[in-house]
């Protein structure tokens, strides 16, 4: 029967034609780099967002021409309204969350990586593949159409908390058409992930080839993996969320509304809904959903380490693989450390506040792992490892907010101040990018076939870790005196001493993506005028570097692989191919 | 190849079978199915949860609802155990056309497939009944007309017609594998595939009755 | 090139007549305008205004160091004149009035609006200034469905001054500021002329062909009042309303 | 394919009609009058009992690899679990609503 | 060298976090509250244990890039392997978490598990966009029915009482800042007019959403005088960063004088 099979499902040959290779191509290859570019185009977008953000707030009266270009009504004159401000904070996180940081080093990586590491020749289900890719991109071109309405986009925050969200136009601007958009485009790229995140289980789970254990499978793959499960479960939530939320704005039901609402004197016509319950939901899903962030993350770095160190990590593949599912699982039940002060039952915020803790367990043994897989390693300042590296500097330090944030008396007071903004762009906003910085740097010579400059990339990563530094930890820090985040100008008393840390704060936000500017400059370059790369250029043992860079159309060529090793044959300057046949030699 | 030699090749593929995709040789699969089904039962798993989710968000509305109407009568009730009997024969259905299609019946196995579909346009068809009768009686997706809470309307007609929307497109999903099935595009394991979606839609009937329906009695 | 040459010559020969047409046409009617002027009065016990507190915003209360800002609901002159009310004619318009060609202003002072009730032509522009050293924003909300589109809009210290024109009619369209909930303006959006009472109750149409009309007074508190009168040409007409406290 | 050890067509149709049975029971619990929270177990119950008969049955988990039933069972359920604790607010919104 | 830059950029960064903790450069403003010092107390213990594994993680992190950056010979693994770290992860975080989690419970428990003192002022609270207001219930005690159709801000009827017709509602004072009595247990009820929004007073140590639709009370007690700041921390539209009121702690004798001159206003 299987044999029957096999001849049904035709060979797939190399499309012809520009449109079946490059637009509408079902070749994981192109989908990976297409994920990547959108998510390269996304943070772009956000972080001129924060510039435009952070301008206004340490110089609230800063003309910027081009703002007031783009949205005559957001900001008159240049002068930016606090509507505009919370419209552009609402978008930044909803363009950082989802676009970049699960979109990258999730869908991006994972769509070119995870079948050449399993050494399959394609995803389980290309056309879905595909599917998946163009959805999610019709979310995002949905989200910046926000722009371009008249009311311009949504201000409640990526969190978009109803009934601020679900009443409509009554509640502000930007909640009318704007709001309908990012629902419409956060329900897009929920379906989108469920697809992708379906492919990526069937694809490790069947398509591996001879030899290729589940034990053995790299790293980066196994992150992938776990966090496919995560995105499957969460993402199934947050779609309801969207779905009912939409409902509540255009079909007048009341969710998440509750009886007697005012605005603007007018009673609303909805009752019986509850706030809370788009907070649980939001939460069910947004909590797993740092997860899905970070443990591809966690898989980046652990994959590319062994590289660089010459060893395999401490505890070989299964401790760092079972923190990960640790993590993985435990995520789902931790979201209401989110709504300690929500007005959720302050029994249940004990409920919540010991798993959260209790997550911590499996992080430090993560990072534990990394910090000791350093102990007596022949280490290499490749621009991959550099990140890496600051991925775990930076994962350390944003963990640590976690401790505060955990219990609901502490929690209490530190709810809603920078002090969160800051521990969050740590953990899941700068630990993701740093990874995905890695991951880039790594695979950029199997991506494209040309290297990247190595000086170029060293400045890049200096410039960002002290300016990743300089702003997020004095964001964290100020948290301490109770500054509110959400906030578009500080005219509190106890904010206006901030000011000065603000425009220090602004300052480095600018160099930061300034420096930015040097790796699309390297990206660009090199992708055309870098060195030609070879197959292996760093030395590696995975079934990517087993092939040409890049990759032919079905990866191997119609090779037949056979392997024989996990990922880790590392030995000093020595490492062996997962399929070499040779005796192991990672003994240390 | 002489009898003896295919014996020994088939009790060697019983020890350790080979599973070829493109021509390369692949790592057995932990499940031992098809990797459409499985696919299938990843997508089960999360459209569980979606359903959960609207059905967690109708317990939420309930519990915190002073007055809730209970509008289904004996009519209603008949008509739900009706459908529901309708859906659970299609499901039986389903199988006689997978049992047919893994015996390379063909013509039995798309005979199947057709009266499962014409259930599912009846049970569709009962439904929309049901939701018609609501609709004239004033019920709205906002609007109670006895008077209680307005989440009756919202949560009824979400969650059925998001039913509704896995039966109609169950159907339709169904129509393509006949027509690839009759044109051998399409083997047996697409119609076990489209089969697994099936019976999903029915279990999820098989809560959506109960707690929409009879919870609703009055 | 000769055609077109003939075109842009009819063109704009056409353009002068059309533009003496209705040049004409205005100081006919200015020739023969009336004018109505009158006295609004309140009958009964003034309510008490509430005084507002504007400690939220320090920036306001530094306004009002010396008596607080009260609300507007009612105000009545020392003769017992009711400001704040719109008159404006309800009926016997003849449809081609002409519009204010000066736009009107409208003020954010001390968190408060200025003037608290303003009267405005379909089509005439609307101008909203922020004198305060603070945000506002500016939210008309005009019935739903009935022509006029709702805004929000934000002015900052520094932004630009708000331009607005209203396509119908409407008595009257509330103007609130979200930041400052206490703050409240009404908008009279009327054809033909108007008037405002102001603290001694007095008010004044001008530019009235003659004819009979009906003239509707309107107060945001107390509802509106009509009565008709006849102008003849030229003549001043005095009418007086009188409003009854609850 | 392990169709050798599947039930015959017949035995399909008997499960069907103890699932319609089932519902059945269903159909006379609710005539019962019992209170809201009473049925709505009592319903569930019935509802899982027959869902765990279509996903062995009808859905031929039972004759696949014992590792699918541990994959989705747990996976599905832990979700279902945690949703539970959205309900001690539902009890919080009926008790400190703003508007009686 | 790369390696020794990276060390240094970590340990400087680990100095420079640990002198603006250790020397309060942001901290937490001087707690008022009866209440707040076993949070105060709760939070510097957190950052004890936190910041030492802050510390720590840094540094050795620091020291292993430095000691190991430029090594040639054969890499080794730690001694005794992954074992110990697991173990280390297990017990040492572990007891820190229970031991956080037991004692933060109770820092919890003191202001949400215990029910309010019944001699406590009665506040009624009700936060709109973008200002809160304040209601006492006056000589009678009781509250005057809201009828949220009566809300009608122009006319400075902000909860939607119905004065004309409703006697509990006639004695309600309305203010717009809330001034509370030192050393007399408070109680709240907070409630929302149309979104979310948040109580927040820094100095008291107390914050807590409104949720649209229910009621959700707050108890304390101020220990001194002074003019505070309550600021919103639920994002609630565009006058979000605008939305705050004053928190007047009085003598009692000051606190009655100004209750009258509120009463009078009415």
């Amino acid at each position: 029967m299987a044999e029957t099979m096999a001849h049904a499902v035709a060979h797939h040959a190399p499309p012809q034609g520009f449109i079946r290779k490059y637009v509408f191509s079902i070749d994981h290859k192109v989908i990976g780099i297409q994920y990547t570019t959108l998510s390269l185009v996304a943070a772009f977008v956000g972080m001129a967002l924060s510039w435009a953000m952070r301008i206004h707030l340490a110089w609230p009266d800063m003309r910027l021409p081009i703002l007031g270009w783009l949205s005559p009504n957001g900001a008159p004159g240049g002068l930016m309204t606090p509507e505009y401000y919370l419209s552009l904070m609402t978008m930044h996180g909803t363009i950082m969350a989802f676009f970049v940081l699960t979109a990258a080093p999730f869908a991006g990586f994972g769509n070119f990586m995870l079948p050449i590491q399993v050494g399959a020749a394609d995803m389980a289900f290309p056309r879905l593949n595909m599917a998946s890719f163009w959805v999610t991109f019709t979310g995002f071109l949905l989200a910046c159409a926000t722009f371009f309405i008249p009311d311009g986009p949504p201000l409640s925050g990526w969190t978009a908390y109803a009934p601020l969200s679900a009443v409509g136009s009554v509640a502000g601007p930007g909640q009318g058409w704007g709001q309908n958009l990012w629902g419409l485009s956060i329900a897009l790229f929920c379906v989108a992930s469920l697809l992708g995140s379906l492919n990526f289980i069937v694809t490790v789970l069947d398509l591996r080839t001879k030899g290729l254990k589940m034990s053995r499978l790299p790293l980066s793959t196994w992150a992938w993996f776990i966090d496919a499960w995560v995105s499957l479960l969460a993402f199934a939530v947050l779609l309801p969320t969207c779905l009912l939320l939409v409902l509540d704005r255009l079909g007048g039901t009341s969710f998440f509304i509750p009886g007697g609402l005012v605005f603007n004197d007018q009673l609303q016509p909805h009752s019986g809904g509850s706030p809370l319950l788009f907070q649980h939901l939001f939460w069910f899903f947004g909590h797993p959903e740092v997860y899905i962030i970070i443990l591809p993350a966690f898989g980046l770095v652990s994959h590319i380490m062994p590289t660089f160190i010459g060893k395999p990590l401490v505890g070989g593949w299964k401790v760092i693989t079972f923190s990960e599912i640790a993590v993985g699982t435990l995520s789902f039940v931790v979201w209401g450390h989110h709504m300690f002060v929500s007005g959720m039952s302050p029994y249940m915020a004990m409920v919540f506040s010991v798993p959260t803790l209790f997550i911590t367990i499996p992080s430090v043994i993560a990072v534990l792992v990394w910090v000791f897989s350093l102990y007596g390693a022949n280490i290499r300042f490749d621009t991959p490892m550099l990140y890496s590296l600051g991925f775990i500097s930076l994962f350390i330090t944003g963990g640590i907010g976690g401790f505060f944030l955990a219990q609901p008396s502490t929690d209490s007071y530190l709810h809603a101040t920078s002090f969160v903004v800051g521990h969050f762009h740590f953990t899941m906003g700068l630990s993701a990018i740093f990874a995905t910085f890695a991951g880039f740097y790594y695979w950029f010579p199997k991506m494209f076939g040309r290297m990247m400059n190595e000086k170029l990339g060293k400045l890049h990563f200096w410039l960002s870790f002290i300016g990743v530094y300089c702003v997020f930890i004095t964001m964290q820090l100020t948290g301490m005196s109770g500054a509110v985040r959400r906030y578009s100008a500080l005219v509190d008393d106890f904010m206006v001493p901030l000011i000065p840390a603000y425009r220090f704060m602004t300052i480095a936000a600018l160099l930061l993506g300034a420096a930015q500017f040097i790796f699309l400059y390297n990206v660009i370059w090199s992708r055309f005028k870098g060195p030609k790369a070879p197959d292996n250029p760093w030395g590696a043992t995975t079934l990517e570097w087993d092939t040409t860079s890049p990759p032919p159309f079905d990866n191997f060529g119609g090779r037949q692989l056979v392997v024989h090793h996990g990922p880790m044959e590392y030995d000093g300057d020595e490492s062996l191919m997962q399929t070499s046949p040779e005796p192991s030699i990672a003994g240390t | 190849m002489n009898p003896t030699e295919l014996v020994v090749n088939e009790k060697l593929a019983s020890i350790e079978p080979e599973r070829k995709e493109h021509g390369i040789v692949m790592e057995l699969s932990p499940y031992g199915v098809d990797k459409k089904k499985l696919g299938m039962w990843m997508f089960i798993v999360s459209d569980a949860c979606t359903f959960a989710a609207f059905l967690f968000a109708y317990g939420y509305m309930r519990i915190g609802a002073p007055v809730w109407g209970t509008p289904f009568g004996p009519s209603s009730i008949a008509n739900g155990v009706l459908m529901t009997a309708i859906l659970l024969s299609s499901s039986l259905t389903m199988l006689a056309a997978v049992r047919a299609s893994q015996a390379d019946d063909r013509s039995s196995a798309k005979k199947w497939l057709g009266v499962t579909m014409l259930l599912g346009v009846i049970f569709a068809a009962l439904h929309l009944r049901e939701w018609f009768k609501l609709i004239g009686e004033g019920w709205r997706l906002f609007y109670n007309p006895t008077g209680g809470a307005a989440q009756f309307g919202a949560t009824f007609f979400s969650v059925t017609g998001l039913h509704l929307t896995h039966v109609v497109t169950g159907v339709i999903a169904l129509a393509f594998v006949v027509r690839g099935y009759s044109q051998r595009r399409y083997d047996q394991s697409h119609v076990e595939t489209a089969g697994l979606y099936w019976h999903f839609v029915d279990l999820v009937w098989m809560f959506v009755f109960p707690l929409m329906y009879l919870m609703n009695a009055h | 090139m000769k055609a077109v040459a003939k075109i842009a010559a009819m063109v704009s020969a056409l353009l002068v007549i059309a533009a003496g047409l209705l040049y004409s046409s205005r100081t006919v009617s200015a020739a023969a305008q009336g004018q109505i002027t009158g006295t609004i009065k309140l009958d009964g016990q003034v309510p008490h205004q509430k005084p507002i507190d504007m400690s939220k915003d320090p920036s306001c209360a530094q306004t009002h160091t010396g008596a607080p800002a009260t609300a507007e609901n009612v105000v009545v002159g020392p003769n017992g004149g009711l400001a704040n009310v719109v008159v404006y004619i309800s009926q016997g318009l003849s449809g081609n009035e002409s519009v204010a060609s000066q736009p009107v202003k409208m003020e954010q002072k001390g968190c408060q609006y200025f003037p608290h009730v303003l009267a405005m032509n379909v089509g005439q522009h609307l101008t909203v200034l922020n004198d305060d050293k603070t945000a506002h924003n500016i939210h008309p909300e005009p019935k739903p469905g009935g022509g006029n589109i709702p805004w929000n809009k934000s002015q900052m210290e520094g932004s630009p001054a708000v331009d607005a024109v209203w396509s119908t009619p409407e008595v009257a369209i509330p103007v609130k500021c979200n930041i400052h909930p206490w703050m409240r303006a009404y908008i009279a959006v009327v054809k033909g002329p108007f008037g405002v009472s102001n603290e001694s109750g007095s008010f004044k149409l001008d530019g009235l062909a003659a004819g009979t009309y009906t003239l509707t007074a309107w107060h945001e508190t107390y509802g509106t009042q009509t009565q008709t009168v006849t102008i003849a040409a030229g003549k001043p007409v005095s009418v007086d309303f009188t409003f009854k406290a609850k | 394919m392990s169709s050798n050890r599947e039930l015959s067509m017949t035995s399909y149709v008997g499960i069907g009609v103890g699932l319609m049975m089932i519902v059945g029971l269903e159909v006379v619990l609710t005539l019962q009058h019992l209170t809201p929270r009473t049925l709505l177990f009592g319903l569930l119950t019935l509802a899982s009992m027959e869902a765990f008969v279509a996903i062995m049955y009808l859905m031929h988990v039972k004759y696949e690899q014992p590792i699918l039933f541990w994959t989705i069972f747990p996976a599905t359920l832990f979700v279902l679990i945690f949703l539970c604790y959205f309900f001690p607010d539902a009890f919080r919104m009926f008790s400190m609503r703003l508007i009686k | 060298m790369a390696g020794k830059i990276f060390a240094a950029i970590v340990v400087l960064v680990t100095l420079a976090t640990a002198y603006c903790v250790i020397a309060h450069v942001w901290w937490m403003p001087v707690d008022i509250s009866v209440h707040g010092p076993k949070i105060d107390q709760q939070l510097e213990e957190t950052m004890l244990v936190a910041g030492l594994l802050f510390v720590a993680g840094q540094v050795v992190l620091a020291a292993f890039v430095f000691l190991y950056g430029g090594a040639k010979n054969r890499p080794k693994q730690i001694p005794g392997g992954a074992k110990y770290l697991v173990l280390f992860a297990f017990l040492i975080v572990g007891a820190e978490i229970l031991a956080l989690s037991f004692v933060g419970s109770k820092a919890w428990g003191a202001v949400y598990f215990e029910a309010p003192d019944p001699n406590s002022l009665h506040i009624d609270v009700q936060a709109g966009q973008f200002a809160y207001y304040f209601r006492y219930p006056g000589p009678d005690g009781t509250f005057g029915a809201l009828h949220p159709e009566l809300i009608n801000e122009g006319n400075q009827n902000f909860f939607g009482i119905d004065t004309d017709h409703d006697p509990d509602a006639k004695d309600d004072i309305v203010t717009a800042e809330m001034a509370i009595p030192v050393n007399k247990p408070i109680l709240l009820t907070l409630h929302s007019k149309d979104v979310g929004h948040s109580f927040d007073v820094r100095e008291l140590r107390v914050q807590q959403d409104f949720v649209p639709g229910l009621i959700i009370p707050i108890h304390f007690t101020a220990t001194q005088t002074g003019r505070f700041e309550i600021v919103c921390t639920q994002l609630c539209g565009l006058g979000h960063y605008n939305m705050k009121a004053y928190l007047s702690v009085l003598s009692q004798a000051d606190y009655d004088d100004w209750l009258k001159k509120q009463a009078a206003m009415q």
